[in-house]
């Protein structure tokens, strides 16, 4: 294989699916999310486009390009644009770094699963995926109008006190794995037989809470909660722009679950792997494993908006702080003791 | 205890996964939305829907515009004009204006007429793109079902 | 009903409490089943007010009703009859305390008995013109600012001076 | 190779994120473009193979002290810097400072030649890294955790006194 | 070393694909028309109660930014320790605590202050 | 619609399809209740009748999201111009629909303050009388509006060169 | 800390107003320093309207005031014409106003739980609750024709008697509204956030609401057990056996609490109206033209928003020389700014919405 090939055309090819795979994930999702919902809610929800209104995202999308875009008055024009691009590509920049499954080998060549990996990988997809704080407050404070500009504010110190958890929870991860590197991690976790979701539930727990405070999404949406702050940060965003924050909104929950699937959950593993009588479950190939739990926890994302109502600033500040920190904190002690005493 | 008990359930998040099993239940359980276009949920015989004039078995007018539903009418929808033909033994409506979009739907019309002249229709299907259809004259007073759509459409006939 | 006579004669005893305070400033009283209703002069009415809300316990003031009498003069033939009702919790009685105001007059502002009365009493200046004195805030309630005239008052047409939009 | 190139790519982002910053006179374009010169410095880092120094470049300066910046200037609403006239000596000295660092700069590379380190393997160079900080660098490492306290209660404080002194 | 090349790969794919979608979009979208009210900024449909929005945020965003930052610093350095925690034995883990412990006083410093807190009241 | 129907290129007809296509059935209404009607306007949105079938649930808080604007209720001389102004925010392409005789013509308050139709202020696309219009009676308009969107020409605004840029 | 003032509109168009209500708040970012509530964005001169119709012409009306609980305007308009008036309305059209009212009660709760959740972000409520009002208001279009503005109450009795078909299914209605209920409960009373969000918020004591004018469950939620129905019963309530249920705290809990508990006392209420409806006519002989003596009458009622009242002027012709109406709302919504001293931005949407407003009534 000439280097050409084996540099740039393999890897301009996975970089394509690898962009597609969000995309693509993305529309399913805003599918999933608004029927399921509406199923919670008693009633159907969009079925009237394609079949059970799976064409819903599309459409919406498509009417989207067509939509005028408006730069208020008084606006900072290249902040103003510069920013649902910055969300855009820092939610997608991410996934540089996520695998989504084992190499495959075809024929003679093998195929990594991902676009790049580094032994402190897990690093620095919690790093991209921060960048998009810049998206949030830059577009914010370029519209020049307060709801946006509240929002923004609420938006980042959200992002930012819910770091600090996120990183001690995957710390424990880390601990135990002795690893950053995402594959490395999944391969531990085949070794040790039991998925770290098990072994450290509540780090799993303080992980989940701080990605769904991280992903603004619901209970912890008050960022665009629409009975305070019309529509938070993208209130002055329209047309495509409006659509770039949508779609990095659950490009982002894409992420989230993944990173929870490969920490805590074993990634592309098949479950039950050390009963024998289970062993079918190894014929599915891993990335459907790995699709399926992400789902499900994309689902429990749809499942908690429905049923929980919404945070305040200020709790959710003393949950971080007060709660979510300590809590944290003494999980990795307690792992760090458990796995020095032993 | 108390204290310890309050905290244990709070602590593993009980009240949260309460509502989570409700929202669950109500996933599955029936869904209650009426699927409009093709299933319609019928009017209750009471339904006071868009007012239309009646007539007898014969086809005869019943309207005697004896102008009591406008007297009624707490919001001047009606304007009617009535003339006596020769030889005949009622006034009948010459001009029976009524304007839907004063109405308020409150029945009066249809209680004082003495001829049931007046009734209700179960049409709730009151849409129209242009602002004159809203004004009914005497004879689309007598229209009904889908009849009375392509009046009140304003000439915007469903694209086949 | 006996409880009611009782009531009846509670009732009177407050009433003859006002006139010995008030004196000439009261017009007329009246007092039937669980209501009271006084006529006063308009000088007293904050007085009078307080009166009720300190010493007769009308703790609650339920609403501030004012009638244009151009059509139909009565009584003391003043424009406006400005009613202030109140209410005694627990018990269940009412007052009606009745002033007559001309057009242009201003009558002293309630607000400092009666939180409540704010509001009613931007209602009122909004919808007749009447000016309550020593209002913390006497603008329009309802109305733009710059509305001309004051719709409620009976030579006001029903589609207002401009014939609607 | 293509390891230079993307370094130079990364550098030269750097560099004119850098020179954006002082050039403009809106400030949270400045910010903006400080920002893209963390990350583009991060980027450096990169292919530099000092991974984890890239990923805290981001997490911590890219996160967290730009939105800092950030805050201060929607606090003390800045909205452009206005030239101010100067005297001639503060000039001289603005512009003698990057001069002189340019020149020695120059002088040293021109000297010594280019300082090159050895290369670890493929991936080595985080666990060494790792190994050397929490064995040969324990004390730095431990005063650094003084200095982040030193650093949190001065804040708290500083802004503390703001309190007092805010008469609201 | 070739990770960084597709790194950076990815890193030109995904600009060009976020930019060059707006570009697009932009081509075919409905044009401005700015007529009206339309580009006044959203404030529930009446006029701006200040001119401009850009001036409202309160020091508390600030420290809690700067405790973000220390807390961060703080995470982040145990990361090289998780990994290679083996090598270092339980040396490296009191060494940790104390790390910890130093920081802990900080955080209660500024549990104790209020800084970690958002309503004007608990002051 | 009286216009003939011009016979365009076969492109941008199919273009235009695809278009309405996607415009009618993605019509993101702007929650803005006045009176009554605002609350069959949420009923329509509730469980029973749920437009949410229609791609139509996502009622946009923000004018600048949102596609159509359903005038639910009574408008005030003083909430015309407010009105007005968010209708302005709306980005294009846009549509309005008066619910209920209040916002058609006043309905039943020809008072000194109340403006006698929203078409006064803001074009309107489809009128839904009833007083207020029953959810289903809503459906019914806002099924109408989308049968309006398929006969419209989209291409011709987006290439038509008077449309562009004005200020 | 430091703190900037900040001016903020929130309203006339905004997800949670309830309407066209406008609040001027000076914010320091989250912390609200003032509320100024703008009203008249949904003024409609219905007074003024009211002194050119006849008297039977208003009642229709009075449905647009509070349109979530259309049948309780048209019960108070009712009674203080026919106290003017002096006609002596018969038992069994009583029975049937108590019914009528009280399930326009349970709708105008269930609805404002669902909105009160929304606005607190819990949205699926929002549709349950919507979904349980929605088997009220097909009684209501069954009883006489509307869902939402009845106009089923007129002068002198009701419009329609309360027939045997009609009268199971509203009993089928009141055992299914406690399941629904028991949903909403499980997802809000214990939820921590839902606590976080509304104990111990926009407090007031008994002594400061009734200095506002407080009335309704605002000023029940703080334990003053004043209730129209008890204290100056009308419509024959008091042939029933009923609670009146009372808060402690005064916070937006105890509003929501004894919301709830009223919805269950309603059903009660219903459920003996229904079991004891006498025989008898369903309305009075009222006159078409009605024309009264001139006097004054003023009658309020415990409607689901609070105590509201209307102060009719006759003048001798078949047309009110004037009616007055008044609003609960309009002096609940007064005492926001009392209630929002010192709370976060957010609080003032549960503190409002607690308040259960409708600007119909409020803006007349």
């Amino acid at each position: 294989m000439t280097p050409f090939v084996a540099d740039v055309l393999i890897p301009l090819g996975k970089i394509a699916a690898v962009i597609l795979y969000p995309m693509v994930m993305v529309v399913v999702m805003i599918w999933l999310e608004r029927r399921v919902v509406a199923l919670m809610q008693g009633r159907l929800g969009p079925n009237r486009v394609g079949f059970q209104g799976v064409l819903q995202p599309v459409a919406d999308a498509v009417k989207l390009f067509f939509k005028e875009d408006i730069i208020p008055r008084q606006a900072d024009k290249l902040l103003f644009n510069i920013s649902p691009v910055l969300v855009m590509f820092s939610s997608l920049l991410a996934f540089c770094f996520v695998p989504l499954g084992e190499p495959v080998r075809i024929g003679t060549t093998t195929l990594t699963l991902w676009i790049a990996d580094s032994p402190v990988g897990l690093l620095i997809v919690l790093g991209l995926s921060s960048i998009s704080v810049f998206g949030v407050i830059f577009g914010g404070w370029a519209s020049n109008s307060k709801y946006p500009l509240m929002g923004a504010l609420r938006s980042v110190i959200q992002v930012l006190s819910y770091e600090i958890p996120t990183g001690l929870a995957v710390l424990t991860v880390v601990f135990l794995a002795r690893s950053m590197d995402l594959v490395e991690i999944v391969r531990r976790q085949e070794a040790s037989g039991v998925w770290y979701g098990f072994l450290m539930p509540v780090s799993f727990v303080v992980f989940w809470i701080s990605a769904v405070a991280e992903t603004n999404r619901a209970p912890f949406d008050l960022p665009e909660a629409e009975s305070e702050l019309v529509a938070g940060y993208h209130t002055e965003y329209s047309g495509m722009k409006f659509a770039y924050f949508y779609m990095a909104e659950y490009a982002h929950m894409v992420l989230v679950s993944s990173l929870v699937v490969i920490l805590f959950f074993g990634g592309w593993l098949p479950p039950f792997q050390g009963v024998k009588a289970l062993a079918f479950l190894h014929a599915v190939p891993g990335f459907i494993w790995y699709l399926v739990k992400i789902m499900f926890f994309l689902y429990l994302y749809v499942w908690i908006r429905a049923t929980l109502p919404r945070y305040r600033f200020d709790s959710l500040i003393r949950l971080v702080w007060k709660w979510l920190i300590p809590l944290a904190l003494a999980n990795f002690l307690v792992v760090a003791l458990v796995r020095f005493l032993r | 205890m108390r204290r310890l008990r309050r905290f244990l359930k709070s602590f593993f998040l009980v009240d949260i996964l309460r509502g989570l099993a409700v929202t669950l239940r109500l996933y599955f359980s029936r869904k209650v939305t009426v699927e409009y276009p093709e299933k319609v949920q019928e009017p209750a015989p009471r339904f006071r829907g868009l007012p239309r004039l009646y007539r007898d078995e014969k086809g005869e007018p019943l309207c005697i515009a004896c102008k009591l539903c406008q007297r009624a009418c707490g919001t001047n929808c009606f304007d009617i004009e009535g003339k006596r033909k020769e030889g005949a033994k009622f006034m009948r409506p010459e001009k029976f204006d009524w304007k839907l979009d004063r109405c308020t739907f409150c029945g009066f019309c249809v209680e004082v007429c003495p001829t049931s002249a007046i009734r209700f229709s179960p049409e709730f299907r009151l849409t129209g793109v242009r602002k004159d259809g809203l004004l009914f004259h005497r004879d689309q007073m007598y229209l009904l079902g889908d009849d009375l759509q392509d009046h009140l459409c304003g000439g915007c006939r469903r694209v086949p | 009903m006996p409880a009611d006579r009782a009531d009846q004669s509670k009732l009177r005893k407050a009433l003859d409490a006002l006139a010995g305070r008030f004196g000439d400033a009261v017009l007329a009283g009246a007092a039937d089943k669980g209501e009271l209703a006084v006529r006063l002069t308009k000088d007293v009415i904050v007085p009078a007010l307080s009166f009720f809300k300190e010493e007769l316990g009308f703790n609650a003031f339920e609403d501030l009703v004012v009638f244009d009498n151009l059509n139909s003069p009565d009584e003391g033939g003043a424009r406006f009859t400005v009613v202030y009702r109140l209410f005694k919790f627990p018990g269940a009685v009412r007052a009606r305390l009745t002033v007559e105001v001309g057009d242009g007059e201003s009558l002293p502002s309630a607000v400092p008995v009666y939180r409540a009365a704010d509001w009613a009493e931007r209602e009122a200046f909004d919808m007749f013109g009447i000016p309550f004195e020593g209002h913390p805030d006497l603008r329009r309630i309802y109305l733009p600012d710059d509305f001309e005239g004051h719709p409620l008052r009976k030579d006001f047409p029903l589609a207002g001076r401009t014939g609607g939009l | 190779m293509i390891t230079l190139a993307v370094f130079t790519f990364f550098a030269v982002l750097a560099v004119a994120g850098a020179v954006l910053v002082i050039v403009q006179k809106n400030v949270m374009h400045s910010v903006l473009y400080l920002a893209f010169t963390v990350l583009a410095t991060a980027g450096v880092f990169f292919t530099l193979q000092a991974e984890y120094l890239g990923a805290i470049q981001i997490l911590v300066y890219g996160g967290g002290i730009v939105v800092l910046y950030i805050f201060v200037i929607i606090i003390v609403n800045l909205k452009e810097v206005v030239p101010e006239r100067r005297s001639l000596l503060p000039k001289l000295v603005l512009v003698a400072v990057p001069v002189a660092v340019g020149a020695e700069v120059a002088y040293l590379l021109l000297a010594r030649g280019f300082p090159v380190a050895e290369a670890g393997g493929e991936g080595m160079g985080f666990e060494t890294m790792a190994e050397t900080l929490f064995g040969s660098y324990l004390f730095p490492f431990e005063l650094a955790s003084v200095l982040l306290l030193a650093v949190l209660v001065g804040a708290i404080i500083i802004a503390r006194r703001k309190l007092i002194h805010d008469p609201d | 070393m070739k990770n960084y090349w597709y790194f950076f790969l990815f890193l030109i794919v995904s600009v060009l694909f976020s930019v060059g979608l707006l570009g697009f979009v932009a081509l075919i979208r409905y044009r401005r028309r700015l007529v009206g009210d339309k580009c006044e900024p959203y404030e529930c449909g009446v006029d701006p109660a200040t001119p401009t929005a850009r001036e409202s945020t309160s020091i508390r965003f600030y420290l809690l930014t700067l405790v973000f930052i220390v807390f961060e610093v703080e995470t982040f350095f145990l990361f090289p320790w998780a990994v290679v925690h083996d090598k270092l034995g339980l040396f490296g883990f009191v060494e940790v605590l104390v790390f910890l412990a130093i920081l802990l006083v900080g955080y209660v410093y500024a549990w104790k202050a209020g800084a970690l807190e958002f309503r004007r009241g608990d002051e | 619609m009286s216009e003939p129907f011009e016979r365009g290129p076969f492109l941008l007809a199919r273009a235009d399809a695809f278009i309405t296509w996607a415009q009618k059935n993605s019509l993101w209404p702007f929650g803005s209740g006045l009176a009554c009607c605002a609350i069959e306007m949420i009923a329509t949105a509730a469980a029973r009748y749920d437009i949410a079938r229609f791609g139509m649930e996502l009622f946009r808080a923000s004018p600048r999201q949102a596609d159509l604007f359903i005038v639910a209720g009574t408008v005030t001389n003083k909430m015309a111009p407010v009105l007005r102004r968010l209708w302005d925010q709306m980005p294009d392409p846009k549509w309005a629909l008066a619910m209920g005789n209040c916002a058609i013509g006043g309905g039943p308050f020809p008072t000194y303050s109340v403006l006698q139709g929203v078409d006064r202020i803001i074009p309107v696309d489809v009128y839904v009388a009833g007083c207020p219009p029953t959810p289903q009676g809503l459906i019914h308009g806002l099924m109408t509006l989308q049968e309006k969107i398929a006969r419209s020409r989209p291409t011709k605004e987006i290439l038509d060169p008077h449309a562009r840029r004005q200020s | 800390m430091a703190f900037r003032e900040i001016d903020l509109n929130m309203g006339p168009q905004h997800p949670s107003t309830h309407g066209v209500l406008r609040l001027k708040l000076a914010v320091d970012n989250e912390v609200v320093l003032r509320v100024e509530p703008v009203l008249g964005y949904l003024h409609r001169g219905m007074e003024k309207l009211w002194e050119s119709l006849t008297y039977t012409q208003i009642v229709p009306l009075t449905d647009r005031l509070d349109y979530l609980a259309s049948l309780s305007n048209n019960l108070a308009y009712c009674l203080a014409v026919e106290k003017l008036a002096g006609i002596e309305v018969p038992r069994r059209a009583r029975y049937i106003r108590v019914v009528l009212a009280e399930l326009q009660r349970l709708a105008s709760h269930l609805a404002w739980t669902g909105f009160m959740a929304n606005d607190i972000g819990a949205m699926s409520v929002l549709l349950y609750g919507f979904e349980a009002r929605e088997d009220i208001l097909d009684i209501f279009e069954e009883y006489c024709g509307a869902r939402l503005t009845v106009h089923g109450i007129r002068i002198g009795g009701a419009v329609h008697d309360l027939d045997g078909p009609l009268v199971s299914r509203i009993r089928a209605v009141l055992e299914r509204i406690p399941k629904r209920l028991a949903d909403i409960r499980s997802l809000l009373d214990e939820n921590r956030i839902w606590k976080e969000r509304t104990v111990g918020i926009g407090r007031i004591t008994a002594g400061e609401a009734i200095d506002y004018g407080l009335t309704g469950p605002p000023l029940r939620a703080c334990g003053v057990a004043w209730d129209m129905r008890k204290d100056i019963p009308y419509s024959s309530y008091d042939d029933f056996d009923f609670d009146v249920p009372l808060g402690t705290n005064g916070d937006v809990y105890d509003r929501y609490l004894v919301r709830l508990e009223e919805i269950c006392q309603s059903i009660r209420i219903v459920g003996q109206a229904l079991d004891g409806l006498p025989e008898g006519e369903f309305k009075a002989k009222v006159p078409r033209v009605l024309k009264i003596a001139p006097g004054e009458a003023f009658h309020t009622i415990e409607a689901p928003k609070g105590v509201l009242g209307f102060t009719v002027r006759s003048n001798g012709t078949d047309k009110p020389e004037r009616v007055k109406m008044k609003s609960p709302s309009f002096i609940n919504l007064q005492s926001l700014e009392h209630l929002c001293q010192g709370n976060l931005f957010s609080d003032v949407i549960g503190i409002l919405g607690s308040l259960d407003i409708v600007l119909g009534e409020i803006d007349k």
